[in-house]
């Protein structure tokens, strides 16, 4: 065991700290939301870009990434350490992280060289956003039963059907989509990945409005909807393996774990601020119990992360760990907002800047966000099906 | 030996859900929820001619003089529809408080209207402390020659954008105990009081900070003794336990319905959803819960007409159970349905939203198990 | 909402109030036992057919059976106020209740007159104790995929097969059985009832320990064991519809919640006897939280079996109620001896009359004796199987 | 940046194992379980042998002179497997308290023979008020001329019945804080020394209690200095958590294995219940506590190096976690085993019981979760 970095590392992550204290936005209102920050009016679009920019400008976008495709091959301790710190010192997220997570890995792996050229340069700007085309309505869980059609046209696809839960859709300029291609196949097999202009004629984004009142996905209905063949990433029906072949050149292990620990550290503080009942939170011993039993869930999470990082560090497979954390970070986010509305008693239904809410109306909307997130990128009990068949070894069954 | 509803209270339960299925169906509701105001007069007026804003008052004074249980049968069905209507606030919650503690001239001046729905009452209880005991009435009113005066504010106050007539507790003597507490009556049109909406996320039930600008209050504006008011607020408290409960009771079971009828019909690989066992047990378990929690609350109810530590007891039992398993159901009733239970444009997440509302509501469950557990002598 | 009894319901309570005064063993070790009553000495044994005979003799045994096979047509009321006051009192259990409410309803339903008369009066006394032979090593939750072979030969069956969890089968003298008399019928309809003398050549009886260190349970093989053919309950191959339609004589809700009641009083009793970390248990907040929080669900129980009684004497049907007791009052049994534990620390695994063992060791083994209940006579999962299926309409499914 | 073990500890891990493995499989355990003393001799000279017993024990004592992570290492194998062995009493606990506050002398005179396994301790801490802050010693030690005498009784004494040598805890003045408190080493064959087993249900490890009836003591047998080995026992308390812990690891690691290995080929309805949905999340459930506790458990050892606050902390955080993990792991593990599960003969009940042994040996998870918060500042 050895917790600290190299001092090349730790003089990397003080560099970061110090870019971090001169260039973080102070107090800005277009950066601000809580856990679930969403890009919806046109200054937040633009502030957000302009902080990707800034941080593009420093040479601390996608620092994993290859060199010839603009990134540093920096190892993963550095990447960890940038995106620990990003953390901690509460930096806004990128509002091109799809582009950036998603669909630069799977061109830097499996799209042509012109794919890369053309595209490559404007996700680590933010000139151009991307949005994600998986889900539709008859496919939630069960993602390769997909129907979106794509038949070739000529020289190009055209594409019918519908998405839906596409988080940025309002406002990307483009999108990476899975596509049936060929309805004969088996499921897995008959799907391609295509990426798609969202100005192109044809294509209808409906906003979905989320249960905390925000428009953070939509529905996106393409009728018709000519895409050039020279768009389609990987081979033709071969889109599934395209989509889950990607590597992540990012490293987010601590990130997630970071900023359930940051909200830990929210709720804390809330916690030795109030008072509930006529004494303080922090005096009531079962309140204490549940604090300090999400601290060391927080903690065995946080050092399981670390762990990960290390494994990687070394080589190792990361096996159902995805999963893991997936899982159990989802399940403590919602878990500590639930707390802070527990502490809150009657403020804690009071959302956004009404008078006497409390953060800012954060918890309340965070604690519905975070259910929102057990439930999305795969449900709590997919992801107990994926541990039980792949670590456990259990069988598909039922 | 009868544990359960009697053949009168079937009725009232089978023809308040008639009743509510037509008049406030999820599109009604939904409407009232997007409105600013957040009320339907049409609605309440609807509702009053059912007689319901009178079920609680007594028969001398136009109303049908009914108990507990019966209100907690309506309660249910409104619960289960999420019905925004001032039914609570007036016609249990202030309806009790004037009943139990108002003199005679005071009842007839205030009950026959407020049992037609001519008038809505509310009461204004908490303060920022968020506190449920004494000491959380801190607002003080002082004597003026005959008169009172009074400066400051009350939170978390039901419905009070549609009430008439204000149920306010305040503090006629200094000190942080049971002696001292009064209650007074005060009209909306009150010179000095201003009303701040609380956007709290559950749009079904709105509450009001009231601010008081030096407002004056008349003697006959005073209700019960001076200083005397704190049992009849407990009192009130247990009622409004067993009101919470029962409006929890109903949403659980229709928040549970809708997971089932979702699940039925939709499918993933190839079957619906509602045959794969986890989200069969999940069910089964939201079953197991409110099943019992049911016959915990007729309970409670019926238990009001009795001894008060016993009436106490139970209310708080009822309100701590039915708190947990109102949240908890609808939490899983979310998760069943997937990504749509997270969209405004489901219904689902209303009841969600209310089950946390209830359950802070008067007390969460810690409040109440803390209270189970005095008032069971360890 | 009435909760009182009739007045001629009261007296019969002050009836057996006043008998059980009289009656009721004093402190005998015999007979006691806490939750795990095992009558795993000749001692036991005798002890405890001594009392049912006394019971009998009152009166008190199988009160709602009809006259003419020695019952009293007792009504609901009086049935569950009798029951009720036996717990109350911590009366014994009655050693030959498997006989009693399985066995003798079923013969009354579905025997041949020269059954009844036969087997009926030897049950009320205790002068036969019965077990019974349902499960089987490989049919446990699926109990309709046994295998015990009964092959027609002349006038007899001749038996083969093992049955399994048969408990009381190590001092029953007969058991009643389920046994395969169809191997080529669908599983339902090849299944037959028969009753087997336990002394009959051929039958093995092998004890199975339990965890708590008790025999509790045993193994029964059958290696060509003959049974006379007017052995048979009901039709051959008829034996599934035996073995469901009995209607239960003896109605047991208020019971069984009411010995969670007093499970919950004793823990009650041990948390105010007893100090821990040098304060009284009582007054650790977050201990009288988890006290609550279980009194409130044991009351909600005990609400909930005073309506299904209530229900039952208005001639409603109890829907999935007997799942819904199972599931809920097995595990909040289970939890109530958790609880216990807990309060005792260190103290807490001491079991028997070792020195320092708190209630002669109880908690311990009921703790170990309840999860095998949860376990037992339908798993939890089992039961919530049936609550989604009957209840909710959910597919059956996988 | 490494977070994990060394190469030498995976080899360690992995002899142990195989060397449990063939030395301690469950007929072997079994054998002791049901043994009257629970004592093997044969697997106690093996295990010293491996030269596990000095594994803490400094170099210049003929120990390994390895560390806390060490030991975890080979306690995660010992868990795994329920040895019933007196690594934890006499190599870790007596041994590190020894190590710290020992004289040299003592130590010469000890660990050389503690580190070849020769001979055996154990600590005697916790008395009837079962308490494990200073207050909880209260048994006095009164001091005749140059020697001690003592009379009173120790609860819960690990191993007592194998060790040659017991470290007490005792007050050498009165009061019930932290100053006061000194250790004793007591010879086995001191005069005056009872011991009565105490039956606990997790035979794989024995608990007794300890009477002293005017036991003599003398001045050469007080370990470190006279009222001042409080911090001393507080230091060990920390390596007790995490020595627990570990085992509680690899015993939930193992309970997890035994389910799903019995779910693989165990068939309810025409397939094997480890393909029900239900059966499948209980496992998972298991496994997704298991992996991040392992992490934790690892950073509490490799804590114990460094400052006192945080080692304290971490220890708490991995006793407390690690105890609710294996209970509620073994809970479902027999759950899914069904029937067979609640057995004596199958082996899984013997983990179910370790686990509530470990869950409350040397602290309960709200005990150690109140250190946690304490230590915390808040």
């Amino acid at each position: 065991m050895d917790l600290s970095f190299s001092k090349e590392d730790e003089k990397f992550r003080r560099e970061v700290r110090a870019w971090l204290r001169r260039h973080l936005p102070r107090r800005n209102d277009a950066l601000e939301g809580g856990e679930d920050l969403s890009y919806d009016s046109p200054e937040r679009i633009s502030a957000a870009k302009a902080w990707q920019r800034t941080v593009h400008d420093a040479g601390y976008v996608a620092i994993g990434w290859p060199k010839e495709f603009g990134g540093q091959e920096a190892s993963i301790e550095r990447q960890s350490i940038l995106n620990e710190e990003m953390v901690l010192h509460r930096a806004p997220g990128l509002i091109g992280h799809l582009g950036l997570r998603m669909l630069g890995p799977t061109l830097i792996q499996c799209g042509t060289e012109a794919q890369r050229r053309r595209f490559l340069p404007k996700i680590l700007t933010a000139d151009e956003l991307w949005c994600q085309g998986y889900s539709e309505p008859g496919s939630g869980s069960d993602l390769a039963s997909l129907k979106t059609r794509a038949e070739l046209d000529g020289d190009s696809f055209v594409v019918n059907g519908q998405k839906v839960w596409t988080s940025t859709a309002q406002y990307a300029d483009w999108m990476f989509c899975l596509v049936r291609t060929d309805p004969e196949a088996p499921k897995h097999r008959g799907i391609s990945y295509l990426l798609i202009d969202m100005k192109s004629p044809g294509i209808e984004v409906r906003p979905l409005v989320q249960m905390t009142g925000r428009a953070g996905f939509n529905e996106v209905f393409f009728t018709d909807v000519r895409v050039p063949r020279e768009n389609l990433v990987g081979e033709l029906h071969g889109g599934w393996t395209v989509a889950n072949s990607t590597l992540a050149f990012e490293r987010n292990m601590l990130a997630s774990t970071t900023r359930t620990q940051q909200l830990m550290d929210d709720l804390l503080g809330l916690a030795r601020r109030r008072t509930r009942n006529g004494s303080k939170v922090t005096r009531c011993p079962a309140t204490r119990q549940k604090l300090a039993d999400l601290v060391i869930r927080v903690e065995a999470m946080r050092y399981h992360s670390l762990q990960q990082l290390s494994d990687e560090i070394q080589g190792r497979r990361g096996g159902v760990s995805a999963s893991i954390n997936k899982l159990v970070t989802t399940e403590l986010n919602h878990d500590i907002c639930a707390a802070a509305l527990d502490i809150l008693g009657d403020y804690g239904p009071l959302m956004g800047r009404t008078p006497h809410a409390e953060d800012r109306g954060t918890w309340p909307k965070d604690w519905m966000f975070t259910l929102g997130m057990i439930i999305g990128g795969g449900t709590s009990q997919i992801q107990k099906n994926i541990i039980s068949e792949r670590a456990l070894g259990l069988p598909r069954g039922a | 030996m009868h544990f359960g509803l009697t053949a009168d209270q079937e009725l009232l339960a089978a023809s308040a859900r008639d009743f509510l299925a037509a008049e406030s169906p999820p599109a009604t509701v939904r409407r009232i929820v997007e409105d600013d105001a957040g009320v339907s007069p049409e609605l309440n007026a609807k509702i009053a001619q059912q007689g319901w804003q009178g079920m609680l008052v007594p028969e001398e004074y136009g109303g049908q003089g009914l108990g507990v249980l019966d209100a907690a049968v309506v309660l249910t069905e409104l619960g289960r529809f999420l019905t925004p209507t001032p039914f609570l606030s007036s016609a249990v919650l202030a309806t009790t408080l004037l009943s139990i503690a108002a003199s005679a001239a005071q009842r007839r001046r205030w009950l026959p209207r407020l049992a037609s729905g001519e008038m809505l009452a509310t009461v204004a209880w908490l303060e920022e402390s968020d506190r449920l005991d004494p000491a959380g009435i801190a607002l003080r009113v002082r004597r003026a020659r005959d008169r009172f005066r009074l400066s400051g504010s009350k939170l978390f106050v039901l419905d009070a954008q549609m009430a008439d007539l204000y149920l306010l507790a305040a503090r006629t003597a200094a000190g942080q105990g049971r002696d001292g507490v009064s209650l007074f009556a005060i009209p909306r049109d009150a010179t000095g009081i201003s009303l701040t909406p609380l956007h709290n996320f559950d749009r079904t039930r709105r509450l009001f900070e009231m601010r008081f600008d030096d407002v004056v209050v008349d003697r006959d504006q005073l209700v019960g003794r001076e200083g005397k008011a704190w049992p009849h607020l407990e009192r009130m408290l247990n009622v409004a336990c067993v009101a919470i409960a029962a409006e929890s009771q109903g949403g659980a079971e229709r928040a549970l319905e809708l997971a089932v009828e979702y699940a039925k019909v939709r499918e993933q690989f190839g079957r619906p959803i509602g045959s794969f066992q986890a989200v069969k047990h999940l069910a089964a378990e939201c079953f197991a819960e409110i099943e019992p929690s049911r016959s915990l609350l007729w309970y409670a109810a019926w238990a009001q007409q009795g001894a008060s530590k016993e009436a106490s007891r139970a209310a708080s039992m009822a309100k701590a159970r039915l708190g947990d398993v109102y949240s908890r159901t609808t939490n899983k009733s979310v998760q069943i349905h997937g990504g749509i239970g997270f969209t405004w444009e489901h219904d689902v997440h209303f009841w969600f939203k209310r089950a946390k509302s209830n359950e802070v509501l008067f007390g969460g469950p810690d409040f109440h198990r803390e209270r189970v557990a005095a008032l069971s002598g360890w």
